[in-house]
């Protein structure tokens, strides 16, 4: 699909939107629908629309495969250590109230913090996943 | 306890018979995980709709509004869509591995080969 | 509309068809979830089932056969099976309580307390968020490793090694 | 040393044996030495505990708590004294016998074949000096596990069938009605420790003690009541002092020696004498003593012969012990030693005749008393006992027998004593008159003496043991009597 | 543990992980074996409302199950793996490994029934992948099958789960069970019931739901077989027993149903057929895998018994099964590492070469028949014992007669190991390399050891039964 100029351009702006909405879902889940993991999806539809148009060895450019893996580990260890540290700080595991000054800040932190941990290894997965389907010699190169 | 009043677990019982037929019947490998998905999506149903209440709104609180589903289900589900998805991604690698290994994605003809190894 | 979906998924031999119309299926079932006032999960079916669902579909199908064979054997057993099921569902069903009773216990009990003091003791509005990632955080944790455990399975079962495809056909 | 250490020890020197000797296996002397010497310091030991135990005194030890008021524990008893001394005491014999033996006929795996003797050694000692149902279960089991590899020893498809007959019929039976019946025991009466007088008195119905006996009886399958005895005669495929050890020195002397220590001590003589429910018992015994023996009589193969003569010869002790009359019972314990001495002097007799002549059925034996006269003459002394014939043994142990169902006034018992009497002499007397008055087709082939030293030296002091124990039996007798005094009182 | 690529590193830090876990389920018990009861609030929201740590002597029992075995196959798999699985996959194998134990300890420690169902998840997903990393290419369909029933099973599981919530709109398992006594409409309870009662039956393999498993432990790596073998079926028995006695209540489950009955029949089905299948084999490894099937009707036929006796039986068994099975299949692993093969035809003579890999099977097999000083004697005892009480002669003869069928398969492989002469292949074969023979011998004389002294096993196993049988609280 690489020669469709009319495409390309609309897919750079779709994804650019993409990207933002993402987002917007993440930072906004608070008060509207949606959260780290819709953002996360998002986000990686973005990646992988782009792989599409642009085919995946320009994806793989973009957003290379050590990232990606790191992205999947590193999220859930952040959620992780969210925990540990309302440990640390005192409470039990995954408790925010310590985290902050008053207890609903800390709660807003933590869940803050939370969410990002979600939106990198959603994020993360869903493309390395699609990497890994992408990336195998399917039926036509099996053939020859 | 009319029948009238349930109509919304009709809806999760028929998409389970369904896709549970699916998963069960069909020797297609690809095709047991859509049966499966489409099982697993039948439980989202079951969970929801009792959630709702009419007249009320999404649970995101604000002055204007006193009523609110229950938001509980709505977590649940989330997560649940969430394994679904990840089940699915896992399957159909395993899938993709079982076609290179075997040349085929049929249950029948892959236990047929099997047979005949051993 | 989803029934026929699913029917049509039953019958359909032509793998491509069939995902396509899975796609379908999960975008129905997104907006139905809306209209129960599941917004997130709405959003949340449809980037999982209509989208990423659908390009894994997609890329498996570029992988293998589009075709499905005929079934050798008459699946009635699998019919029983599954209509049994739904008996069984069924008749749980019917005892539980009306649809969108304010008096079910699943208002009464666990839920109104989040919906009233979620927002005082988290100070997140969006109820659902603040459920998934306090009150029951913990399961979102789990709910992550599982994502997490997917992705590595995948890495594990497609990571290709240096000519190693013969070792797969032994 | 006090008595407990001996127990233990008891048990614990033929394992310590079979390690070393497991140890030694690339020098066969050092092996043979080591085997030697733990056999007699077995033997030592167990007569240590005996003064103690004719004084009247009841040892005892305890090793675990393996369930809650299961335990793992030893206690000597008279019966039990007898058992040990009898099985340490023919050890040695054995150990010199199989030396000679497996060298004359160079066998193979001799090590394994060493080790697995001491191993039932241990668990023989276990099985005499068991406190309660579960030690006896425990060692009879490892019992029958531990001879398995001597009964297949040769490899050969024929041993391996043995052995799988050896296997299902004696973990078979006791696994499904031992098992069950310990169990059961334990259930109705609480404990499965072994009490003078028994454990079950007043507690089960008359039907009940009916199926419990026969649980019990039928589940002991080493003591070989039919139709359980099939693995006996199949065992025959084992070298012979294999035989000797399953005839005279462990295995089957185990079983008998189980099924009179279950009735004495867990169904006790006076709870069962007034039951109904038991009396089939001495007519299936009395129907293996006479069937047995008629098989015997037919069997042209000696050792074959001699195989089934033990069976029938075990259900004396079992008919005796179903009498229930004291002398009866002092009489079936008494059998389980005389017995020993006797068989195994026939065994070691037709293993030196093997090893000697390479002949293995009764109707070569012709003339060969005058090349063999020591093995024959012991023979003869052996089979005189197993007859019951003065001044051998055996005729102690069946006069007590047979005047304890005079005491029970079964008439039925006698006949069959007397028939049976009269049966073994029939597939006895033969050999030893064609051994020695008969001229044997001679032919240079046929040239040979006398077997290895060891072997003759080991049967012939069995034989001499089976007449001394004819003149000085009170050892043995006072044990006995011991065992049947809470019976009388 | 992805993020480091390298393959040693992960195994010791999946070492480090299970052994730690270990000590902490050994802590735990400590705590609870005097009848008390922990409850641990995370985010510290109080129960109901956020989710629950609940540890009381039954499932500090199955934690320590599962934290033992665990610790013992992560020193044992190196070697293994190092020869079953690609290299470049090591790594993702031990994070697997890890991820596997988190969500088997998650299930047996978490109170919360969703939270329960997510954690099924993860060990679910993990154990497919690493029962498709195995070498043979049947491994990738074992594996799929396995997939598509755990799924199947996990979400009738989630049905059931759903209608409970439903009807008492908790998912606390003490709060349900509490809410559940006042819910006076009984036909959601009852399907509840019948689909969570389905759903784990796949996952533990009760006849006839066994059918993936066989493949699935025939073809995983050896020290995923092991270690799945020994811990996944026992986790699914224990949700089964929480959701009866602390959720549903004893009374319910086998009073007012014939739970009792089926649970028997299907238990005693299981036992024969299974073990009959078991002895036409070809391949050891399978022919342990149907044995499995077998035993794990010894622990639900122990749990039909529906008495105290009955149910410390099945508990018992859970850990001796575990014991016995765990050692099997490490041993077999050595061979496997040395032979490549476990087929019966593959491994004559095997016991000259291999003397104490072979001599440490039949000792299993001897457990696995139930002879005195073994662990399986201890579960047969009080299995024969129970039925007795309840006066069902016919049942303790089946299970008696039953281990004469384990006597026939355990002796085809001593036949095979000590009976053939040892062809060429064999002949120069080595003993497996220590690091695999400690672990599985440290098994098997557990095996031996809790045999003769069953203070632990059995005290646990009756603390545990009694914790059950008190029902919700």
């Amino acid at each position: 699909m690489r020669d469709y100029l009319v495409l390309r351009v609309i897919a750079k702006l779709m994804i650019a939107f993409m990207l933002v909405f993402a987002l917007y879902v993440q930072f906004h889940g608070d008060f509207g629908p949606g959260g780290g993991f819709q953002a996360g999806v998002i986000a990686a539809a973005a990646i992988i629309f782009y792989a599409i148009i642009y085919g995946l060895p320009a994806a793989r450019r973009v957003v290379p495969d050590w990232l990606v893996e790191t992205m999947v580990a590193a999220g859930v260890l952040l959620y992780a250590s969210v925990g540990v540290a309302g440990m640390l700080l005192g409470g039990n595991y995954l408790d925010y109230f310590v985290l902050g000054a008053d207890p609903v800040d800390g709660q807003h932190r933590g869940i803050f913090w939370v969410e990002i941990g979600v939106l990198i290894t959603v994020a993360g997965v869903m493309l390395k996943i699609f990497y890994m389907f992408a990336g195998r010699p399917g039926e036509e190169e099996e053939g020859k | 306890m009319n029948i009238a009043s349930h109509y919304s677990y009709w809806a999760t019982i028929f998409l389970t018979i369904g896709g549970l037929y699916i998963v069960i019947a069909r020797g297609n490998l690809v095709k047991k995980l859509i049966g499966l998905a489409i099982f697993q999506t039948s439980v989202y149903l079951l969970y929801i709709a009792p959630g709702k209440l009419i007249g009320g709104t999404a649970p995101i609180v604000a002055e204007r509004f006193q009523v609110y589903s229950n938001p509980l289900p709505h977590v649940l589900i989330l997560t649940a869509i969430v394994v679904g998805v990840a089940t699915l991604a896992l399957g159909l690698a395993l899938v993709v591995r079982i076609r290179e290994a075997y040349g085929s994605i049929e249950e029948d003809e892959i236990l047929a080969q099997d047979r005949d190894e051993s | 509309m989803m029934a026929a979906a699913t029917i049509a998924i039953a019958v359909q031999r032509n793998l491509f068809a069939v995902v396509v119309l899975f796609g379908a299926y999960s975008f129905l079932m997104a907006t139905v979830l809306v209209a129960l006032d599941a917004v997130d999960v709405g959003m949340t079916e449809a980037a999982v089932g209509a989208g990423i669902s659908t390009v894994l579909l997609l890329a498996t199908l570029y992988l293998v056969r589009k075709e499905e064979m005929k079934p050798l054997h008459r699946p009635l057993l699998p019919l029983a099976v599954a209509v049994a099921t739904g008996a069984v569902l069924a008749y749980g069903t019917l005892g539980l309580p009306a649809f969108s009773d304010p008096e079910a216990p699943i208002h009464r009990h666990v839920a109104p307390r989040y919906i009233h003091d979620a927002l005082r003791e988290t100070g997140v509005p969006n109820v659902v968020t603040a459920v998934l990632a306090s009150y029951r955080g913990y399961d979102t944790l789990g709910e992550v490793m599982v994502v997490f455990t997917a992705g590595a399975g995948v890495i594990a079962l497609l990571r290709r090694r240096k000519g190693g495809r013969k070792e797969d056909r032994q | 040393m006090t008595p407990g250490i001996a127990i233990l020890g008891a048990v614990a020197v033929p394992l310590a044996g079979a390690a070393l000797i497991a140890a030694a296996h690339r020098m066969p002397n050092l092996r043979e030495a080591v085997t030697l010497a733990t056999s007699v310091a077995l033997f030592v030991l167990v007569v240590s505990l005996a003064p103690e135990v004719l004084a009247g005194g009841r040892p005892a030890a305890r090793l675990a708590e393996v369930m809650p008021g299961i335990e793992l524990a030893f206690a000597v008893e008279p019966l039990g004294m007898l058992f040990a001394l009898i099985a340490s005491g023919l050890w040695i014999v054995t150990s010199v016998y199989s030396i000679g033996y497996m060298r004359g006929n160079d066998e193979q795996h001799q090590t394994r074949y060493y080790v697995c003797f001491a191993g039932a050694l241990a668990a023989a000692m276990g099985i005499a000096f068991a406190g309660n149902l579960f030690t006896l279960f425990l060692f009879y089991e490892v019992l029958t596990l531990v001879t398995y590899p001597l009964v297949t020893h040769h490899g050969t498809d024929e041993a391996r069938r043995a052995g799988r007959l050896y296997l299902a019929l004696l973990v078979g039976s006791s696994i499904v009605f031992l098992l069950i019946a310990i169990v059961w025991t334990w259930q109705v009466a609480g404990t499965i420790d072994f009490v003078r007088g028994g454990i079950l008195s007043g507690k089960v119905s008359n039907t009940t003690m009916g199926i419990l006996l026969a649980l019990y009886v039928f589940g002991i399958g080493k003591a070989a009541v039919m139709p359980v005895h099939r693995w006996l005669p199949a065992a025959m495929v084992a070298p012979v002092p294999v035989s000797a050890l399953l005839h005279a020195v462990a295995v089957v002397k185990a079983g008998a020696f189980a099924v009179v220590k279950v009735v004495v001590y867990v169904f006790g003589v006076e709870t069962i004498s007034g039951m109904t429910s038991v009396d089939w018992l001495p007519f299936v015994a009395g129907f293996t003593i006479i069937a047995a023996s008629i098989v015997a009589l037919r069997s042209d193969n000696l050792k074959r012969r001699l195989a089934y003569s033990t069976v029938s010869q075990l259900s004396y002790v079992v008919l005796a012990a179903a009498l229930l009359t004291p002398l009866s019972i002092v009489g079936a314990a008494l059998h389980i030693a005389t017995h020993a001495l006797g068989k195994i002097t026939l065994f070691f007799a037709a293993g030196a005749i093997y090893t000697a002549a390479h002949k293995t059925e009764v109707s070569q034996l012709a003339g060969i008393g005058r090349r063999m006269p020591w093995t024959m003459t012991a023979f003869t002394v052996g089979a005189l006992s197993v007859i019951g014939v003065p001044p051998a043994a055996g005729f102690v142990s069946k006069w007590f027998i047979v005047s304890g169902a005079w005491q029970a006034g079964n008439h039925l018992a006698i006949a069959v004593f007397i028939a049976s009497t009269l049966l073994n002499a029939a597939y006895f007397m033969p050999i030893v008159y064609a051994a020695f008055f008969r001229h044997g087709a001679e032919d240079a082939r046929a040239a040979h003496g006398e077997a290895p030293w060891p072997m003759v030296v080991a049967l012939t002091a069995t034989a001499g043991a089976t007449l001394a124990l004819f003149f000085v039996a009170d050892v043995p007798l006072e044990l006995a009597r011991q065992l049947v005094e809470p019976a009388r009182s | 543990m992805v993020l480091l690529r390298h393959g040693a590193t992960a195994w010791l830090l999946a070492v480090g992980i299970s052994w730690v876990s270990l000590g902490t389920a050994l802590a735990l018990l400590a705590e609870v074996s005097g009848g008390g009861l922990i409850s641990y609030y995370l985010g510290s929201w109080p129960a109901p409302w956020g989710i629950e740590y609940r540890v009381d002597a039954a499932n500090a029992y199955l934690a320590l199950i599962v934290s033992v075995i665990a610790a013992v196959v992560a020193v044992y798999m190196r070697r293994s793996v190092a020869a079953e699985v690609p290299h470049e996959r090591h790594y993702l194998f031990y994070a697997m490994y890890a991820l596997c134990l988190a969500g088997l300890l998650g299930i047996t420690v978490t109170g919360d029934g969703f939270n329960m169902f997510v954690f099924f998840e993860i060990s679910s997903l993990a154990t497919y992948v690493l029962v498709a990393l195995g070498r043979d290419r049947r491994a990738l369909m074992a594996s799929y099958q396995y997939l598509v029933m755990g799924t199947i099973g996990a979400t009738f599981f989630v049905i059931g789960v759903g209608l409970l919530y439903l009807m008492t709109g908790t998912l606390n398992l003490a709060d349900m069970a509490a809410r559940l006594r006042d819910v006076t409409e009984p036909r959601p309870v009852l399907a509840a019931l019948a689909f969570i009662t389905v759903g784990i039956s796949l996952k533990l393999a009760l006849f006839p739901l066994h059918l993936w498993l066989p493949n699935a432990y025939a073809y995983a790596p050896s020290a995923v077989t092991a270690f799945i073998a020994a811990t996944a079926t026992k986790v699914s028995v224990y949700v089964l027993l929480r959701f009866y006695y602390s959720v549903f209540g004893e009374s319910a489950v086998f009073s007012a149903l014939p739970m009792g009955g089926i649970l028997l029949a299907l238990s005693l089905a299981a036992i024969f057929i299974a073990s009959a299948v078991a002895i036409f084999q070809g391949n050891v490894k399978r022919m342990f895998a149907y044995s499995s099937v077998a035993q794990i009707g010894y622990i639900t036929l122990g749990v039909s018994f529906d008495s105290a006796t009955g149910l410390t039986a099945g508990i018992v068994h859970l850990f001796n099964h575990a014991l016995t099975k765990g050692g099997l299949f490490l041993l077999l692993g050595g061979i496997a590492l040395r032979l490549g093969a476990v087929r019966f035809d593959a491994i004559g003579g095997i016991g000259r070469a291999m003397p104490l890999t072979s001599f440490g099977i039949v000792l299993g097999g001897l457990s696995l028949i139930g002879v005195p000083a073994t662990v399986g004697f201890v579960s047969k005892w009080y299995l024969v014992l129970a039925a007795l009480e309840r006066g069902d002669w016919w049942i303790a003869f089946a299970v008696v007669a039953s281990s004469l069928l384990a006597v026939v398969y355990v002796w085809r492989f001593v036949e095979a190991a000590y009976f053939h002469a040892p062809d060429a292949r064999i002949a120069k074969l080595r003993e497996a390399p220590l690091s695999m023979l400690v672990p599985a011998w440290l098994v098997i004389a557990a095996c031996v050891y809790f045999g003769l002294d069953t203070d632990l096993t059995l005290g646990g196993a009756a603390a545990a039964a009694g914790e059950l049988l008190r029902g919700p609280r």
